[in-house]
């Protein structure tokens, strides 16, 4: 990001360059040589150092994960949106819920995997419940009201797990497969199961965007993005459609909720936190849009990374700076009109 | 050949890929009732849209009585005396008819800041808001929601709200639309007493009305200008035969 | 409106005689209580005028309110000054610049936009203040002396004064009505009004919609600025907490329990609100549960407040002029026009 | 929990009510029937920090117990209001205890933004305080009044002798890591103090937004600068949370990881291995070999069935001290000047050793030095022997 930014580094003793010098003896020489040159040649802050270029690759793959698990949300968020018209401010809730489950039910059953896979299905069924009983009373009615009936929603849900899992902060185990680090250098590694949450929101972004461009549910999904009375004039039951599209976002924001759980821990605020920075997210990639949420959600999560150790102190303002950018140059945000 | 009070230049506008108005070079003489003619997707409306500021043009230039007013939005281009009605009702069904006309009428006054008098304590508002609504006879129905007017009245309150902003041109997008006979019979004679002092730019499907109200017409087809002239001429154009006209003797 | 009589005037007018005389016979806890409603109720007001009033449905109001508390927060304690009009000028211009930019970028936008941009903004000013160290951090400050009204070095208002400060709040919340009264008479309130009804339409009438906005954008941020002040000087404190987008949602829930678009609704509003937490949280720790389903009632089967409500029951006519529900959002009528002038293409 | 004070106590409350205005109004009967004292316990009860309330409130309780349900022979009365760690709440709650609710002495709380605003309306109204946590310097230092009392710690004093901790461990360039707010500024700013006086220096300070504990970042950061050692304030959820990803990061043996007690307290179970080594100092040790601790700690884990910690101990001390002062006026709560003057020069035999308090109120106690071993907090010496807050702009 903002390399020159960084101001206390002492470029004389950074540990890069022993580390250099230090393995230099050793057998492939020629190769660390040269590895070592190309860091050095991109040494970030004008000091030189593989640990320093390592660090900040690390820093990379962490603001790319986390801008995975902020697609998977805000992906939502942006769908319901696009084809509903619908503001759901209790999306992030819904996240929350997919956490604690992961919680409750990796306890109960002893098992991460299992726990997802209960745990998706039955948060996917709660969204729904909540979308025949409530939404369905809102969809022509003024934002306003949606605005209200989802604010409500969140201190309901909100209450509802504090009586039922309390208000405590709980740790997830990372499953035995996946823990442990890949260790790059003396001190440094990345932990695996990062790398798993990455994949795995890759994959599903990826089923996410297979099933838009070829299934006949995408494509009536498209068609109601782009047009929503002509979804009725094709004769296709919109209800279905919409439960269909509410039951998904609720599904990826759950799923979300559930892998995050081991990383990011487990508390009543984090429905709220990943609610606002979806919005964000949203905003900067333009409402209803897909692809602007999904390089809104790289964006946002490059920028918090680098935000927070850059510039300690203000790494939550760099968000709203960088929003305020972007809404100044482009009102309507990135990918704005598809 | 009378003054033109409105010019348009190569004036096109694209959707996407679709060019619904190309290079439509038109001129509009001062006091005369011009009527626009053509088929549905002809680009008619898309012309007045243009005309009035609520579409931006792709290309071309929009003059007023010769003052360039292209950039100009569509509320600076009602204060130099353009007004419009819509083809389909748009006024505010929760007020009373006099209210929707003094919303036109406070478009006049000068400031916009206006916070402390109360709206009808501004007498000329209501003198300019009644005078409208006489003029398109609706004083009777003065307070009466607009909501609950029958068709026909509304469309005579969408001509009044805009005679409230004290235009000098009028665009009028089908103001005859959806209306029976007598209800036609009297806005026609409303577009008449109107003729009389403003400029009208009409666009009508009711090829009667559109005879014995309009001096000139222009026949528009495909988002291009077919042919422009006196009724005669236009009536007597073996394009326009072919083209439109000749479809209906067909018919 | 027409034939509108002056029933809501009357109710405002008795509500304050109400609250005026309270002190007489309340007991000390519930004239704090009620304070505390009088300055909901101004900062409800002034999101009315742009809810209610002109339709724009935002997200962000506690950033006006938040501003003007902080502004006023840093002078009495960094530079000292308690000088009632400095402070007030002070404060109420801080909310007045604040909500002229986040305005200025909001406008441009409506619907949903406008929701979550105003939201993303009023987060933008809730960081601000959270992670800026000059402003005293996540935890909030506490105000160190109360704002005085002095003259020749003769104190006329010390707000420390619990009696003092209730008046002066009550003085405020009469001042605001009949300043938001009289703009919604007036052409400038018309035009607004004009707006929430159908916005094409007034612009085409000759009006510069967007100015008209920002300038509600302003005078509503003033008036809300006027409430964060109070509200400072009421707990003698401001955190983080009372910027954040909960506030903005709350405040926006107080509207439309009393009945928006009508000011007096958002004092019922505020009374009804502030009431019924103090009974829910002496009932139970999951008060909030019951907030919660009690704001999705409303909004199911209230959606014009509780004036809707009473005039239902009433059967006061003026109450089915109250903005219904089912009014579409400017956002589809827009999406609506634009679709028919492509179509017509 | 809440309901404790409704039904058969709301009507007790109202004829408290009653005899109250009548009491100040005339000169306090002597024969008067048993004497009352109503203690409003303004605590977390949900929220992040409910099992801290219900430690202290449970350990305040412990106390009274052992005192027969009685202080200086009146007779105690409970009202509490959970205040939600919420600072925009507390003035709100402070004056609902003391005005509607019309107690004699509020004890609270454990956040410290909440406790300065109950602070500052208790000095308003003049009500006996005793704070049973909240360590905000401010307390005792500009805050101060002399009917405000703390039982617990400033943030200073637990951590300003850890710097000389460390640099006798040779630890020269440290990290500091802690919530972007004020306890997580005064906890590292105290350590900061004594640290950067002795020739330490600070390579850099990672503040995070409380209660965010995704520590990824700052990790990797941490690992890439490779700092002598870490200096790390979180407590809770987000204690246990950074402690695993410190070791998952692979910094753990690698770059010594030290903080006040508040990271290891309460989280040595969930944390496992990843705990081993830490050092931390703070004014009380589970293992603190007295007999009062002893005592403590199982009469505690016999009443409430859960392990004692410092919370709970700071709870009994509270009541410790407000027996003291009750017993020096006879339970009479209106005679605030002899209560406050026997509460000041109290010596309270405390599980974490005896302890007074400094002019501020605030106690001035030894901070002793633990490490994680096997799985166990073991006091490994002590860190700083009779530790005062210099109450700097106390002026009462």
């Amino acid at each position: 990001m903002l390399p020159g930014a960084r101001r206390d580094r002492r470029p004389t003793d950074t540990p890069a360059g022993r580390w250099c010098t230090a393995t230099r003896p050793g057998g492939s020489t020629s190769t660390v040589a040269s590895t070592c040159a190309a860091f050095l040649s991109i040494g970030p802050d004008g000091s030189f150092g593989m640990d320093a270029s390592i660090s900040y690759l690390i820093q990379i793959l962490n603001g790319v994960q986390y801008g995975f698990l902020l697609f998977l949300v805000a992906s939502g968020l942006t769908l319901v949106f696009g084809i509903m018209g619908v503001v759901n401010l209790a999306h992030g809730a819904f996240y929350m819920v997919g956490a604690y489950l992961a919680f409750w039910l990796s306890t109960v059953t002893g098992s991460f995997a299992l726990a997802i896979l209960i745990g998706v299905p039955i948060s996917v069924l709660l969204g729904l419940v909540v979308e025949r009983i409530g939404f369905t009373h809102l969809y022509h009615r003024d934002h306003l009201y949606q605005v209200l009936f989802t604010f409500g929603l969140i201190l309901v849900i909100g209450e509802l797990r504090a009586i039922l899992w309390g208000n405590d902060v709980h740790g997830v185990a990372v499953p035995p497969l996946l823990s442990g680090s890949v260790a790059l250098t003396e001190t440094q590694s990345y932990p695996i199961y990062r790398l798993f949450i990455s994949v795995a929101c890759l994959a599903a972004a990826v089923v996410l965007a297979a099933v838009i461009k070829t299934t006949r549910l995408g494509m009536m999904i498209r068609a109601s993005a782009t047009n929503r009375e002509m979804v009725q004039v094709l004769g296709l039951n919109v209800d279905r459609l919409f439960m269909v599209v509410f039951g998904l976002g609720i599904g990826l924001a759950a799923f979300a909720g559930m892998i995050a759980a081991p990383v990011s821990s487990v508390h009543p605020g984090m429905g709220d936190e990943i609610l606002i920075v979806s919005f964000v997210v949203v905003v900067i990639g333009g409402v209803g849009s897909i692809m602007g949420a999904f390089w809104g959600a790289m964006l946002i999560g490059l920028a918090d990374t680098f935000g927070a150790v850059l510039l300690p102190g203000a790494g939550g303002a760099v968000v709203y700076a960088l929003m305020a950018l972007v809404l100044a140059w482009r009102p309507n945000g990135l990918f704005a009109g598809r | 050949m009378r003054e033109p009070i409105l010019e348009t230049r190569g004036l096109s506008r694209r959707f996407g890929g679709l060019r619904a108005v190309s290079a439509v070079s038109l001129s509009f003489e001062a006091g005369v009732v011009h009527a626009i003619l053509g088929p549905n997707g002809a680009g008619k409306t898309t012309t007045i849209n243009l005309l009035s500021g609520d579409l931006s043009p792709s290309e071309g230039t929009i003059l007023y009585k010769g003052r360039d007013i292209t950039a100009l939005p569509v509320h600076a281009r009602v204060h130099l005396g353009i007004g419009r009605s819509y083809q389909k009702t748009n006024i505010f069904p929760e007020l009373t008819c006099l209210e929707n006309c003094r919303l036109g009428a406070q478009a006049r006054l000068p400031g916009w800041l206006n916070l402390v008098k109360s709206a009808s304590h501004y007498g000329e508002i209501g003198e300019r808001a009644e005078r409208a609504l006489a003029l398109c006879g609706l004083e009777a129905r003065a307070g009466a929601a607009a909501g609950t007017l029958s068709h026909g009245e509304k469309r005579q309150l969408e001509i009044g709200m805009t005679l409230a902003t004290g235009p000098d041109l009028l665009l009028l997008d089908e103001p005859l639309a959806g209306m029976g006979i007598e209800e036609s019979r009297r806005v026609v004679d409303l577009l008449k007493r109107l003729a009389t002092d403003h400029t009208l730019i009409l666009i009508e499907h009711d090829m009667d009305a559109v005879f014995s109200i309009a001096e000139r017409i222009t026949v528009m087809v495909n988002g291009a200008v077919l042919e422009t002239g006196s009724v005669e001429a236009v009536r007597a154009s073996p394009a326009v035969q072919a083209a439109y006209l000749g479809e209906e003797h067909a018919a | 409106m027409p034939n509108r009589p002056l029933v809501l005037p009357i109710l405002f007018a008795l509500l304050c005689l109400g609250i005026a005389l309270f002190p007489l016979v309340g007991d000390t806890f519930y004239v704090r209580l009620v304070a505390k409603i009088v300055v909901l109720a101004i900062f409800a007001m002034s999101l009315d005028l742009l809810v209610g009033y002109t339709g724009l449905v935002t997200l962000g109001h506690a950033a006006f309110s938040g501003t003007a508390g902080y502004v006023t927060a840093a002078l009495v304690n960094k530079a000292g000054i308690v000088d009632l009009p400095a402070l007030l000028v002070a404060a109420l211009g801080a909310a007045g610049a604040a909500a002229l930019v986040i305005g200025w970028i909001s406008v441009r936008t409506s619907g949903i936009y406008l929701i979550m941009i105003t939201l993303a903004l009023g987060q933008m000013v809730f960081f601000f203040f959270h992670d800026v160290a000059f402003w005293g951090g996540a935890d909030g400050v506490n105000l160190a002396a109360k704002p005085e009204l002095t003259m020749g070095g003769v104190t006329l208002l010390d707000l420390a004064d619990r009696m003092v400060f209730y008046y002066v709040a009550l003085a405020c919340l009469v001042l605001v009505y009949a300043l938001l009264f009289m703009v919604s008479k007036a052409p400038f309130g018309q035009v607004l009004r004009g707006i929430r009804i159908n916005e094409g339409r007034t612009r085409a009438l000759g009006h510069d919609v967007q100015r008209y906005k920002l300038a509600a954008f302003v005078i509503a941020g003033l008036l809300a600025g006027l409430a964060g002040f109070l509200e400072v000087v009421r707990s003698g404190f401001i955190s983080p907490a009372h910027v954040n987008w909960h506030e903005s949602a709350t405040v926006l829930i107080v509207v439309i329990l009393g009945g928006m678009g009508t000011l007096v609704g958002p004092v019922i509003g505020a009374a009804a609100l502030v009431l019924l937490e103090d009974w829910f949280a002496n009932l139970t720790v999951h008060w909030k549960l019951f907030v919660g389903l009690f704001v999705i009632a409303v909004v199911l089967v209230l959606p014009s407040g509780l004036i809707g409500l009473a005039g239902r029951i009433g059967a006061l006519r003026w109450s089915q002029r109250l903005r219904r529900p089912g009014a579409q959002s400017a956002v589809s009528k827009g999406a609506e026009v634009a679709r028919e002038g492509a179509g017509d293409a | 929990m809440a309901h404790l004070n409704v039904g058969l106590s709301r009507r007790q409350l109202l004829a408290m009510a009653a005899i109250g205005t009548a009491g100040s109004a005339l000169p306090r009967p002597v024969w008067a029937a048993p004497r009352r004292i109503k203690i409003g316990l303004m605590l977390p009860y949900s929220g992040t920090f409910a099992a801290l309330g219900h430690n202290i409130t449970d350990g305040f309780r412990l106390r009274l117990a052992e005192f027969g349900d009685r202080l200086g022979g009146a007779e105690v009365e409970f009202v509490r209001a959970d205040d939600e760690s919420s600072p925009p709440k507390a003035k709100d709650n402070a004056a609902k205890l003391i005005i509607k609710d019309k107690v004699d002495v509020l004890v609270g709380t454990v956040h410290s933004g909440v406790a300065e605003a109950m602070v500052q309306v208790a000095r308003e109204e003049g009500i006996l305080t005793i704070v049973p946590n909240a360590g905000s310097n401010r307390i005792t230092r500009e805050l101060c009044a002399p009917n405000v009392f703390r039982t617990s710690f400033s943030n200073w004093q637990a951590n300003h002798p850890c710097g000389d901790v460390m640099l006798k461990d040779g630890h020269r360039d440290v990290v500091l890591i802690s919530w972007n707010y004020a306890a997580g500024k005064e906890m590292l700013g105290g350590f900061k103090e004594s640290f950067t006086a002795g020739g330490g220096r600070v390579v850099k300070e990672f503040m995070p937004d409380f209660p965010k504990d995704e520590f990824q970042a700052y990790l990797t950061e941490i690992a890439a600068l490779k700092p002598d050692a870490v200096y790390a304030f979180f407590s809770g959820g987000g204690a246990l949370k950074f402690i695993k990803d410190y070791a998952a990061a692979g910094l753990q043996g690698k770059i010594p990881l030290y903080g006040p007690g508040f990271l290891t307290d309460g989280v040595l179970v969930g944390a496992g291995a990843a705990a081993e080594g830490i050092k931390t100092t703070l004014h009380y040790a589970h293992a603190l070999d007295n007999p009062l601790n002893v005592k403590f700690r199982s009469a505690f884990q016999e009443a409430t069935g859960r392990k004692a910690d410092v919370f709970a101990v700071q709870g009994y001390d509270s009541a410790s001290l407000l027996a003291q002062g009750l017993a020096a006026v006879g339970g009479d709560i209106g005679a605030k000047k002899g209560l406050i003057e026997a509460m000041r020069s109290a010596e309270i035999d405390s599980p974490r050793g005896r302890f007074r308090l400094s002019r501020s109120h605030n106690p001035i106690q030894d901070v002793y030095l633990r490490q994680v071993r096997n799985g166990e907090e073991v006091v490994i010496g002590i860190a700083g022997k009779a530790v005062e807050d210099p109450a700097t702009g106390c002026k009462a």
